[in-house]
């Protein structure tokens, strides 16, 4: 049981360190901080990246990638993070619609559009959830309909992020309302700028709006574009979720350190909060969590560092992430009493963040209640709930709308 | 015995939660926390029609001559509503302060125009970003006139005046100033809840009308009277949220059912409702100790403080995951409930604060209730 | 809104302590700790309030009650409960099986059963859970058979308290196994001497013996003594439980006052513990729980007052107060650091009970989840479970053993 | 980097999580609870076959020199199976403190027997119903003897000796003292879990051998290391009773179904299994600061401790909740891991203690690593 990497790890470390201080520099600092500055970034740094052959490291080197195994993915990644470097905008492409591409497109296909993809030329988003399609993602309605080699879609989409700076989208539609549930899908992707498309940006609770909702109005399709066989779309949504990038990250926003820090200035009745025992029993109970989770990666690393694929267990972080964060910024603003609910004092506007923040991360990428039925059911093994859907043609399942 | 408001207080309540229904005041809230405006002036007047800013004043200084039982029933609706007025502050604060402190001259002069809602008064008290204590306080009374920096006082744009908390020669008083005379100035400030007005007032040699020399003795008192109505406000607003959850969830339908009979969602709303109900008949003892100036009132006002609270940000918080996305969109309710129990947790000192005052006040009666 | 009683209430209430006064020295003291000698007082005890009046009260008065209303009830109560006197015995036969037993039996069986019931002189049991059927009664396997006149009884019941020193006992069981779950129930009274009963006492996690296994080998019980119809048993059996008592008690054993009052003299981390500020966070937070169940009880009362019925609202006094304990316990053995696991400390044999109590109390009667479900579906509205076994034969419902 | 226990260690968990699995080691467990036995002597016996009482012993004094991440492992497997034998007592304790502080001539005396098994040592530290301070100790040390009374001395009875906590002139100082020499007495104990057992010692001028003079700095350094240990033991309990709870969960039916479909019953079940996941990797992170004798020790261990004395106290309260009815009878096993998560929790000082060190280790720090 060591920190240490193997001698092959720190070589391969050694070069991504070497090559990442030679070459984020080479990019442009933002000029303002609006989303259109930070793309402009981001699409710098995937050019650099692709041209040195760092970027999508995990991917095929003939679409543009390396070859890396996943340790290296690894490797490069906490390197990588050591620089504020806006990425964020080709997560769906190169971690989700990519892979899927590679396995149901055809090579013409592949051959136009990974490489686009890998060197950051093109972005790609998402269409999965719909409003009344979320946590049961499988209950979607958007009705896709086949006339010759066109099929035409209609329907609302939500929680898409960048659908308004995408070039193309991964898209999952009912074709057939009779048949069950899971057996009606059809999959395809698109271009986002197709006639029809409408995009709509959802106002977070937060004031943020990195969402949009897509309404589709007799938008085409051709054929061609679909991935996988008609009716069978679940199995390329399953597929493409599995892809989804190793969920290392905390929820981001005050965590353990700066609640900490906050107490040692702060005064909280008396004293400063760090010498209130209370204060010290919350602070402890949160550096127990903040620690956990923290080994808990280096557990899994580990794992990958073994050639095991990593499992839903990795669910927990962001239940216990997310959770903390709400309670610590409700906490901390606690400490400030009254003032507290202005965001203008020495940790106030962060805590306000977090507070705000913490609703949506508890409900994104699987809700708490979810995760929970993930951990039991496919890390511990318990069973399925009664599914009344299973097996029943998808227009006669019960819905809000019906009753 | 009777643990329970009287056939007439329910009535009044059901009148005041049927005007805050037919007025929508959730949407006037959102109105308000979305716009430019610092309250909802339509709102208050018809709160004010109903003679519900007179409520605790005697009849001889042009109230109604009720009393706070009356006021925690109304409480509980404003709270529900989560309704976008100054009613705290004029209510609860200044007007309780008069009542209790002032001489006949200032109540003469002052309740009759707090009553028919003429004017709008506060207290500016806080000073930094920690809990008051005497020895915080800064802000000076000298020579007839307040000089100083109040943070955060709620309401500070709307008030016509304020009371103050101020150092004098030997501790801290209370005094009446006019927020519209000379050496006042105020900013308006961005908050949590936008629906509900806060401004940071400067005073510099202010005219200041003296109201008690013991003001701290006279705070001490206002929190606690004060903490059963905010108390009040958070139970209401609470239940609001537990049944917005539960209407939602009956409503929503996932794998082939209503999420309403999944135990996740029963089970956290059936601890929603565990929570409201310990908080409800906490809320129940301190409007008895209120309305009847009792001993324990520093006991029961705690109790109801700290468990109302709680209620209300469980209540609020877990809504919006009852929601779901949506729960998480602006464009839906929930955060304004989430946003009202911050504010109300903060307005008046928080939980930490409440829990020390709880137990110290134990100490003190030296016998659990 | 206040705590006096009404006139009448308090004339009652002066009525009722005056009695209490003269008459509860009356009975002898307990000759030792043992069962039978509680159980003698108790006999004692029943037996002069039964010549007085005072014997369950709100029964009719032809069969040895008073016809008090609900409110005399909960006043004869409280005060009642300023002595300490055993009246646990007589709580399922005056409170769960009298009632049924005026609905369902014949005038000759009420005549014959209700006045020993009544004086104290006959005790009954409840013979309702089984091993495989406690959240979910209506799960009951105990077979009765009928030929001619008379049913013959196979199964085991558990959880029977004070089945060794009942004289009679109500019994639901099933007679008809293909009939749909909740319609083959037939509810029966018996001789709790009859032949073929066996009787075990189960030992709990805290070494007590409170209640017993009750095994049925061909035990004979004439038709006569069927209260309901054949397969209607389930009814009588919802008819019993909502006769449960009046649940105004609280868990029993270490509360809020307990451990403030230890909290006052038990040092802690270089004080009394009450002076750390994480110790009186926990206070206060038992305190706010601990007077919000006082004051429930008492909008509970008032709303008797008026006449109105208590509903399930209730079930909170439970879930909270056995979880407080729970926690209370373990609290306070923290406080005594290495040493708690002594129970022969100032404190410590409280907290043991407290620790090695609280998990029966969270389960019987009820268990946490039950309750939850029903707070969401009885108090709430909220719809019910999804049930697999509704209208389904009971011997097609699955069950661990046919796995 | 590889932050996981080498395939070596693993196997050796696996052989001894076979060994306590083949003696039945939780039905030995009760036997001792149920019985008068102080423990058992024949698993104790086997665990010594192995060779486990002899890990951490250099090869020189007749040990088998390999280190703390293998004695983790052990400790892991000892906690699931609940085992009812002195290993804490004579291993994580006596055994370090003589390593760390003995001269050579005592390791030279006392390893090999230790590492044999043919004796057995304990710690005698506590006597009060607190948790020891330097100035609560007051036991004493003079003239080459000890004269004193020491409370809930772990395996009291069993051990041969004792190193026990004594003032001399000028601080706290740890000796060696024979438990069969004159002036000692034992009292057996009652305990909350008497599948271990205590006892009180009085020491009246009984010959004592010194081991070090700052006997405070010795025990501040050994409590940070048994932390570790004692919380590997933990999270074996806790997962012990998390996969009790699951099992009887799948296998028990209610309503139609295997109660392992309800949410409530999931959902407890994923709760116990995250605060499981926490404290291992806490676990982890403390095994390594152990075996490197790393600056992080105590922060590591006071993490370690804190979150497996939580999941574990979780775990095996909610296996019972789980259980039902059954699971609060005597005949069911649920309890024996409640009993054990509480003597575990209380052994080497309670939650409160253990937070307030964290926190002091993290601001000695200065940075939360």
């Amino acid at each position: 049981m060591d920190f240490n990497d193997t001698p092959e790890e720190a070589n391969f470390r050694k070069e991504v360190s070497d090559w990442l201080k030679e070459n984020v520099k080479k990019i442009p600092e933002a000029e303002d901080t609006s989303e259109n500055s930070s793309l402009a970034r981001a699409r710098a740094w995937m050019q650099i990246k692709h041209e040195s052959g760092w970027a999508c490291l995990h991917w095929p080197k003939e679409y543009g990638g390396r070859d890396a195994t996943a340790m290296e993915r690894v490797i490069y990644s906490q390197e990588e993070s050591k620089y504020r470097l806006p990425n964020g905008f080709y997560e769906i492409g190169q971690g989700m619609a990519g892979p899927v591409m590679m396995m149901y497109a055809t090579e013409e296909q592949k051959e136009k559009f990974l490489p686009p993809m890998a060197n950051g030329k093109e972005i790609w988003c998402q269409l999965f959830s719909e409003p009344g399609a979320g946590s049961d993602l499988a209950g979607i309605k958007t009705k896709s309909e086949l006339d010759g080699d066109t099929w035409t879609v209609n329907g609302q989409k939500v929680w898409t992020s960048g659908a308004h700076y995408s070039d193309y989208g991964i898209l999952i539609t009912r074709s057939d309302f009779s048949a069950p549930k899971h057996k009606g899908l059809t999959y395809f992707f698109l271009d986002m700028k197709s006639p029809g498309i409408e995009i709509r940006p959802i106002k977070q609770i937060n004031g943020g709006a990195n969402f949009n909702e897509v309404y589709f109005n007799d938008v085409k399709i051709p054929d061609s574009q679909r991935l996988g066989e008609v009716g069978e779309g679940w199995g390329v949504a399953l597929t493409t979720l599995m892809n989804e990038r190793l969920a290392v990250g905390d929820a981001g926003g005050v965590d353990f350190k700066e609640i900490f820090e906050f107490t040692k200035t702060q005064d909280f009745n008396g004293d400063v909060a760090v010498k209130n025992d209370a204060v010290r029993e919350k602070l402890a109970d949160w550096y127990c969590e903040y620690s956990g989770l923290k080994y808990t990666k280096m557990r899994r690393v580990s794992a990958l560092s073994k050639g095991e694929t990593p499992g839903p267990e990795a669910s927990i972080t962001k239940i216990v992430s997310a959770n903390k964060m709400q309670d610590i910024a409700n906490f901390g603003m606690d400490l400030i009493d009254s003032s507290s609910i202005v965001p203008d004092q020495s940790f106030g506007s962060a805590l306000q963040a977090g507070l705000l923040g913490a609703p949506l991360l508890r409900i994104a990428g699987g809700t708490d209640e979810i995760l929970r039925n993930i951990i039991a059911e496919q890390v511990l093994g318990m069973p399925q709930d009664i599914r009344p859907d299973k097996g029943v043609p998808f227009n006669e399942i019960p819905s809000g709308e019906k009753n | 015995m009777n643990f329970e408001f009287s056939d007439e207080q329910l009535i009044m309540k059901e009148e005041v939660r049927k005007l805050l229904d037919k007025e929508n005041s959730v949407k006037r809230n959102r109105n308000i926390l979305e716009g430019e405006e610092s309250f909802d002036k339509d709102l208050w007047d018809s709160l004010v029609s109903m003679g519900l800013t007179a409520i605790t004043i005697p009849e001889e200084f042009g109230g109604i001559g009720m009393g706070y039982l009356e006021l925690c029933v109304v409480a509980e609706e404003l709270g529900r509503a989560i309704a976008p007025v100054p009613f705290s502050s004029s209510v609860y604060l200044a007007t309780t302060l008069i009542l209790d402190h002032a001489n006949k001259d200032l109540k003469e002069s002052y309740l009759p125009r707090l009553a028919s809602g003429e004017i709008i008064g506060t207290l500016a008290h806080t000073e930094k970003s920690t809990h008051p204590t005497p020895d915080s306080i800064e802000t000076t009374y000298d020579g007839g006139s307040i000089t100083g920096n109040k943070a955060v006082v709620p309401d500070g744009d709307i008030a016509d005046f304020t009371i103050v908390s101020a150092k004098h020669d030997s501790g801290i008083g209370l005094y009446l100033v006019d927020l519209n005379s000379s050496g006042v100035s105020k900013e308006t400030l961005e908050t949590f809840d936008p629906s509900r007005s806060h401004s940071n007032i400067s005073f510099d040699k202010a005219p200041a009308i003296e109201i008690t020399k013991d003001g701290w003795g006279a705070i001490e008192k206002l929190m606690d009277q004060s903490a059963v109505l905010f108390a009040f406000e958070q139970i209401g607003g609470a239940e609001a949220a537990m049944t917005m959850a539960k209407d939602y969830a009956q409503g929503r339908f996932a794998f082939g059912r209503s999420i309403a009979q999944f135990q996740a969602i029963k089970h956290k709303i059936a601890d929603m409702y565990i929570a409201l109900q310990l908080a409800k008949s906490n809320c129940y003892f301190g409007a008895w100790a209120l309305s009847n100036d009792a001993a324990e009132l520093p006991t029961a006002a705690a109790t109801a403080r700290v468990s109302s609270t709680k209620a209300f940000y469980e209540c609020s918080k877990e809504n919006i995951q009852t929601h779901g996305g949506m729960g998480a969109t602006w464009e839906f309710d929930c955060h304004l409930f989430y946003r009202r129990s911050r504010l109300l947790a903060a307005n008046i000192g928080s939980q930490g604060i409440w829990k020390d005052k709880l137990i110290t006040s134990l100490e003190k009666s030296n016998l659990p209730a």
